[in-house]
């Protein structure tokens, strides 16, 4: 199971706007592997939204996207054609939105967003569409499928409209299934039940799912593997394990020290000071320099490359580098570190 | 304890919209609590269960249909006088959610921060109104010489910092914080917190903060009352609610927050709350220290049981 | 149902004080009038005055004047015609308004259909030439007055290419033709205008996004999720266009020689006919409050949003 | 243990050291130059082409109708019978139509020379029956509406803001009377109040204008009614509240100037409504009195005659469509300039 389904290499997307050209994203490259959750953490401006977004082409019209290669199976995405673009959007690959509450038409019975797809893709008949669009209901959790079939979306609250998003994204049972942020507009208990039901059926169909959110307390149950996204790049991806118990670039350190710990709430929260770089004029070096700690002088002047740390583990920092100095890590990430070893010393195998 | 101020005293607070309507909605169901001087007080509920409601009626931007509330003592209700009305207004903040909504898109920063001095008569001259919004810029982690500049040229997070320098301007002694950090992204929401939390520290404020996200707010506060359909089913110590959570919807929502630790949330499981109707009737009662739930007479006892059961199964684990 | 009856039994009660305050207004602005009816005053005797004035009953205190009218209006009695010797003015309408309300219903099918079309066109190919010429054509239908387009119209189809008859209502359908184009033009530009604002703001939703993410077409997204979308709200604007109609119909009916109630307004103003004005004001109110009353139905029917909130429990 | 993926320039060994620098919140410095709300939507609107051109020549036609108080070729209002139905003349053109020629049954004849026109003496879009000339005619007309059209608009604009404001602001129960008081109105047809109005009244300017306004604030009065609906309970007037500001000056200070972009760009749509409402009136013989012009008087006189001199009808149709035009492109384009979500 280790056969890659999406692969991206050095993407660049740039959108014109009133200000100048925005490099949103500036030269990413990952493999999406069959039926893993792939997540993909950043805050808003990384580029993560964009990214998702160019595989199957759904950019605004101001965005253009200047470089790189798109692989969806042996096709590459970014050769098609609009037509050609519409019998994968949906059918082998669909996407979920942040906000159910403007995600469905509101002056449409929900069976029929749902059954649409069906007919336009499967050629299925209007009751064979029904039939299986009350059952993706009753897939999703929505109780009464068939008396709800026929209601608008006005009539659910905003946990049960993700659902019927889902039903809508899983109905021509996709081979990949991109959820940009669907849980960041609900509340906690509603997020919870969200993200289990998109895992179960990740193990009922085998889909790959590729979840984007700029929280990593969010992921950390779901996801296989998981790309750190800043300025329009990805600074570390690697297992979740990895990413969680041996973080190596200092984003990484900042947005897992800035998830408040449940045990020890003396400790005052870390941090990330400033804000995300201007990528009208992205810095020349290093875009997270000015906010980091431990930046480096040739943070300023170069690029960090992508320096290996584990066959599965990769992060873009010069740290990594062997004449990089020492440093101490922060005490809260050495425990991550400390768990970690311990763990594996303890003879676990995940 | 209770040589302890209290800044603010709600008692049996209700509000009912449309009332006596087909379309009638109990957004609080006569709740009570009281928030002491210089602490933090966390209210947490999901969305449509009355926490926001509550806070504007705190902040008097809402009448409420029933129930009192008191600042220092005062019936908040009854404050008639303009010079009063001001006071109050000067004592009792607010910091809102959406840091888009709540700049005025067409002001400058420089007037916004200024609204509160202009109000209240703060400043002795124009040199010295500058110089404060200068100050409150600095304060909250700002570029002073960002005081001409308009609301859509920072980000969210900068955003909520103006929000609070204006709240901050008129020197206030509780903020009423309103999910200020529900729209911004984690790494953000660090910063806003560890600011509200600096300037508790420096200003001796109190704060009632409201969320959604039991996670922020056991970290920020010394209190939590957890709200559910219009009434308070558990408040107490924030340590108390996190580690001996009782009503059964208490422990849903905890065990609803997402943990940033692989190992350990593979090991939970999640509490699906049911609802139950005999869960959410009854009066408050005390069942361990500053602990308190929303029971029935005949169900304190089970609940008192269970919280003793959880308190020494938790030392044997220590051991 | 109760809530239906509700619902129209409220807009009905203001649709009857819209209509009591304008005939009174009018009534009174009436007596306000400066000039007399009879035109040439002078060679009028007194005695021929008064024998007239005792005829329309135009010598009884104000007050009288007005209850009998009102009384007359209830029974459908709109009093007799200044102009017209003997003919009442109900009957003087009842032989117009034929004319005019098909007018009127062609124009507004015409020009609303055509401007749906046009509007959503333009939004599919927003920022195109495309785009540019159906919104240029919109513009021109709402700047050049409807007089000037009429005329120029009559111009070319009827005295140039002598395509149609230049009016008068006596062809059958072919007469109504150029006077529907001419008096179409306006609401045809209001709602391509208007359907187009609707369409940008719906292609941009996420719901359209998400549609789009299925792999469903351009056009049949815009069938299917845009249209209702973008045109429910189009019935919102109903009223007012009709209301704009009204006035078109005024200049149109004159230009091309219709013979309906607008034609017949302007001949009453002009010679001051009394009664007729007031009964003609009184009918355009009703019947631009009956659109309005149709307008608020139709809304509620056909938005579902509306519908259930009417209905729902919660 | 860490290899770099890709091979690395050879970089000095001394560029790794430690560098931070403490200024951490140096990056909150906004680089960008401060635009306010009006100068971000001129910058938009300087960009759409069709607007600018239409503000140009809405700039033009106000310059020259002021301009012509002290410049007309001729008096507006001095008739010479005898050079009546002139055809324009322009010196230094020969176009047949634009050179004193004009059609006879099939043959151009010079009607100056007809008519005994000294010469040197030009019409330039040539006289109607009195012998005015159409051209001052034009120019006079031009001003007499867009004067009408500027105060309609700004007392729609004053009566309505006030209306929609007050209505939205209060609420409860005072909006709910408003806005009864307003649909009863509504249910008005414009047409009829402004016939009644000018029939009862001296005719004029004065009496149109009230006639117009009569009805007119309506559509401004919702408008800025909806808008201030919207506003009222966003955050930032709640925060005005909290603050302890009085209603009044939250209505003012807060809600007022965010509804400045609504108020300008439904001005600029009400400008040619009151245009064409004034041209309209005057068409079905309501309008200002003679001698006095309008665009609308002066379209009117040129229809009597259209069959025989249509160069009388089209040239204020032309300029009254211009003067529209130019409002409706530009109108249009302010709006999408406030309103970019409008624009893809």
């Amino acid at each position: 199971m280790t056969e890659k389904i999406v692969s991206v290499k050095n993407l660049q997307v740039s959108f014109d706007t009133f200000s100048g050209k925005v490099h949103a994203v500036r030269g990413v490259s990952f493999d999406l592997l069959r039926g893993e959750t792939l997540a993909i953490v950043g805050e808003s401006g990384s580029g993560k939204s964009v990214t998702c977004r160019s595989i199957i082409r759904l950019l605004s019209k101001n965005a253009s996207i200047d470089e790189g290669t798109i692989f969806y199976e042996d096709e590459e995405m970014l050769l098609k054609t609009p037509k050609e673009l519409r019998k994968i959007r949906g059918k082998e690959i669909s996407i979920i939105f942040q906000d159910p509450m403007t995600s469905l038409n509101p002056t449409m019975q929900i069976g029929k967003q749902i059954s649409r797809p069906m007919i336009h893709h499967l050629h299925l008949s209007k009751n064979e569409a029904k039939r299986r669009a009350i059952d993706l209901l009753d897939l999703v959790g929505i109780p009464n499928s068939e008396e709800r079939y026929k209601n608008y979306p006005h009539q659910f609250s905003g946990g049960q409209r993700q659902r019927i998003v889902i039903a809508i994204a899983l109905a021509c049972n996709p081979r990949v299934l991109i959820a940009d942020e669907p849980t960041t507009a609900l509340d906690v208990t509603i997020q919870a039940q969200i993200i289990e039901l998109m895992k179960e059926i990740q193990k009922k169909t085998g889909m790959s799912i590729i979840f984007i959110t700029h929280d990593l307390g969010v992921v950390a149950k779901v996801a296989d593997r998981v790309a750190v996204m800043y300025g329009g790049k990805i600074v570390e991806f690697g297992k979740t394990e990895e990413i969680y118990y041996l973080p190596q670039h200092p984003y990484t350190w900042g947005l897992l020290q800035s998830i408040p710990s449940l045990e020890e709430t003396e400790e005052d929260l870390y941090a990330i000071p400033g804000s995300p770089p201007d990528l009208i004029h992205p810095p020349k070096g290093d875009a997270f320099y000015l906010r980091n700690p431990y930046a480096l002088e040739v943070d300023l002047h170069f690029e960090p490359p992508l320096y290996q740390v584990s066959p599965t583990h990769y992060a873009a920092t010069w740290l990594l580098d062997k004449r990089a100095p020492k440093i101490a890590v922060p005490a809260s990430i050495q425990r991550r570190y400390d768990i970690y070893h311990q763990r594996h010393k303890e003879g676990y195998d995940e | 304890m209770s040589e302890r101020k209290k800044l603010i005293q709600v008692k049996g607070l209700q509000k009912i919209y449309s009332r006596g309507k087909k379309n009638e909605v109990k957004a609080i169901n006569g709740i009570s609590f009281d928030i002491y001087e210089g602490e933090t007080f966390g209210l947490v509920g999901e969305s449509g269960c009355g926490k926001t409601t509550t806070g504007r009626s705190i902040v008097n931007l809402y009448q409420p249909t029933a129930g009192k509330i008191y600042f220092e003592g005062k019936d908040i209700s009854r404050i008639k006088s303009k010079r009063e009305q001001l006071e109050f207004h000067r004592n009792v903040q607010m910091i809102f959610q959406d840091p888009y909504a709540s700049l005025n898109p067409k002001k400058k920063v420089l007037d916004i921060i200024g609204a509160g001095i202009d109000i209240h008569h703060l400043a002795k001259s124009k040199k010295d109104r500058n110089d404060q919004i200068r100050v409150l810029l600095a304060t909250v982690g700002l570029n002073p010489e960002h005081a001409n500049r308009y609301p859509h040229e920072f980000s969210g997070g900068q955003r909520q910092r103006i929000g609070i320098a204006r709240a901050l301007a008129v020197r206030p002694k509780l903020i009423v914080c309103d999910e200020p950090i529900s729209a911004l992204d984690v790494s953000i929401q660090a910063q806003i917190v560890n600011l509200l939390k600096k300037l508790q520290k420096e200003k001796q404020l109190t704060y009632l903060f409201i969320a959604h996200d039991l996670s922020m707010v056991r970290h920020i506060s010394d209190r939590i009352a957890v709200m559910y359909r219009g009434t308070i089913v558990e408040s107490g110590d924030a340590g108390e609610i996190y580690h001996y959570p009782i009503h059964s919807y208490t422990k849903s929502l905890l065990s609803a927050i997402p943990y940033a630790d692989p190992y350990a949330d593979k090991k939970r499981s999640r509490i699906i709350y049911h609802v139950n109707e005999d869960d959410l009737i009854g009066g408050i009662h005390e069942i361990g220290t500053n602990h308190y739930i929303l029971s029935t007479e005949n169900q304190i006892e089970n609940y008192k049981g269970q919280l003793a059961y959880e308190k020494t199964q938790a030392t044997n684990n220590a051991h | 149902m109760a809530k239906w009856i509700k619902f129209i039994g409220k807009r009905i009660i203001y649709m009857l004080v819209t209509i009591l305050l304008i005939s009174s207004v009018t009534f009174f602005l009436m007596q306000k009038l400066p000039g007399s009816p009879y035109g040439n005053e002078e060679k009028i005797t007194s005695a021929q005055k008064k024998v007239m004035n005792e005829r329309y009953g135009l010598d009884k205190p104000v007050a009288e004047q007005y209850l009998l009218y009102m009384a007359g209006i209830a029974r459908g009695d709109f009093g007799i015609s200044l102009q017209f010797g003997d003919q009442p003015v109900g009957k003087i309408i009842a032989a117009r308004i034929g004319p005019s309300v098909q007018l009127g219903i062609q124009a507004i099918i015409l020009g609303t259909v055509v401007g749906i079309i046009l509007g959503i066109i333009s939004a599919m190919f927003q920022n195109t030439w495309i785009d540019t010429s159906t919104s240029l054509t919109a513009i021109l239908g709402r700047s050049v007055p409807n007089f000037v387009f009429a005329v120029l119209l009559q111009l070319i189809f009827a005295i140039h290419l002598q395509w149609l008859p230049i009016g008068l209502w006596d062809q059958g359908f072919y007469s109504t033709v150029l006077p529907t184009i001419a008096l179409s033009f306006a609401p045809m530009a209001d709602a391509a205008r208007f359907v187009r604002t609707e369409m940008i703001d719906v292609l941009h939703s996420d719901f359209i996004e998400l549609a789009r993410a299925t792999g469903i077409g351009e056009w049949e997204i815009a069938a299917r999720h845009g249209l209702r979308n973008a045109v429910i709200p189009l019935i919102t604007i109903l009223g007012p266009m009709v209301a704009s109609l009204l006035v078109g119909s005024l200049v149109i009916e004159k230009i091309f020689a219709v013979p309906g109630i607008g034609e017949q307004f302007i001949k009453s103003i002009l010679s001051n006919d009394y009664f007729t004005i007031m009964g003609l004001t009184i009918l355009y109110s009703a019947l631009l409050v009956a659109v309005i009353l149709v307008v608020d139905i139709l809304y509620v029917l056909i938005d579902p949003r509306i519908r259930l909130s009417e209905g729902d429990e919660e | 243990m860490s290899e770099p993926v890709r091979p690395i320039e050879k970089i000095p060994d001394h560029y790794f050291r430690l560098h931070h620098s403490e200024k951490a919140y140096e990056n909150e410095a906004i680089q960008t130059k401060s635009v306010n709300f009006y100068q971000d939507s001129w910058r938009r609107l300087k960009k759409n082409k069709g607007a600018v051109a239409s503000f140009v020549v809405l700039l033009l036609i106000l310059f020259i109708s002021i301009v012509s108080v002290w410049i007309t070729p001729h008096d507006p209002n001095a008739q010479e019978v005898r050079y009546s139905f002139l055809p324009p003349k322009i010196p230094g053109v020969s176009i047949n139509g634009f050179n004193g020629y004009a059609k006879q049954g099939d043959r151009w004849v010079d009607v100056y020379q007809q008519k005994q026109v000294p010469s040197g003496s030009y019409y330039y879009l040539g006289t109607d029956k009195f012998g005015r000339d159409l051209l001052s005619r034009l120019l006079f007309g031009t001003r007499i509406s867009l004067l009408i059209a500027f105060f309609a608009a700004f007392l729609d604009l004053t009566i309505g803001v006030a209306y929609g404001l007050t209505s939205g602001w209060i609420g409860g129960k005072v909006d709910t009377v408003m806005q009864r008081i307003l649909e009863i109105i509504s249910g008005v047809p414009t047409l009829v109040v402004v016939v009644l109005m000018l029939l009862v009244f001296p005719p004029g300017i004065v009496s149109i204008v009230m006639a117009m306004v009569l009805v007119g604030w309506i559509t401004m009065a919702r408008v800025v009614r909806g808008q201030t609906l919207q506003l009222k309970n966003q955050e930032f007037v709640l925060a005005a509240k909290v603050l302890g500001q009085s209603p009044l000056k939250i209505a003012l200070g807060e809600i007022f100037p965010n509804l400045s972009s609504v108020i300008i760009i439904q001005t600029m749509f009400t400008i040619p409504t009151a245009i064409f409402f004034e041209a309209f009136l005057s068409f079905i013989g309501l309008g200002m009195r003679a001698p006095s012009a309008s665009l609308g008087t002066l379209i009117n006189d040129g229809y009597q005659t259209f069959r025989f001199y249509p160069h009388l009808m089209w040239y204020p149709a032309l300029v009254i469509s211009l003067i529209m035009i130019s409002f409706n492109i530009f109108a249009d384009g302010l709006r999408d300039a406030f309103d970019p979500k409008m624009k893809g």
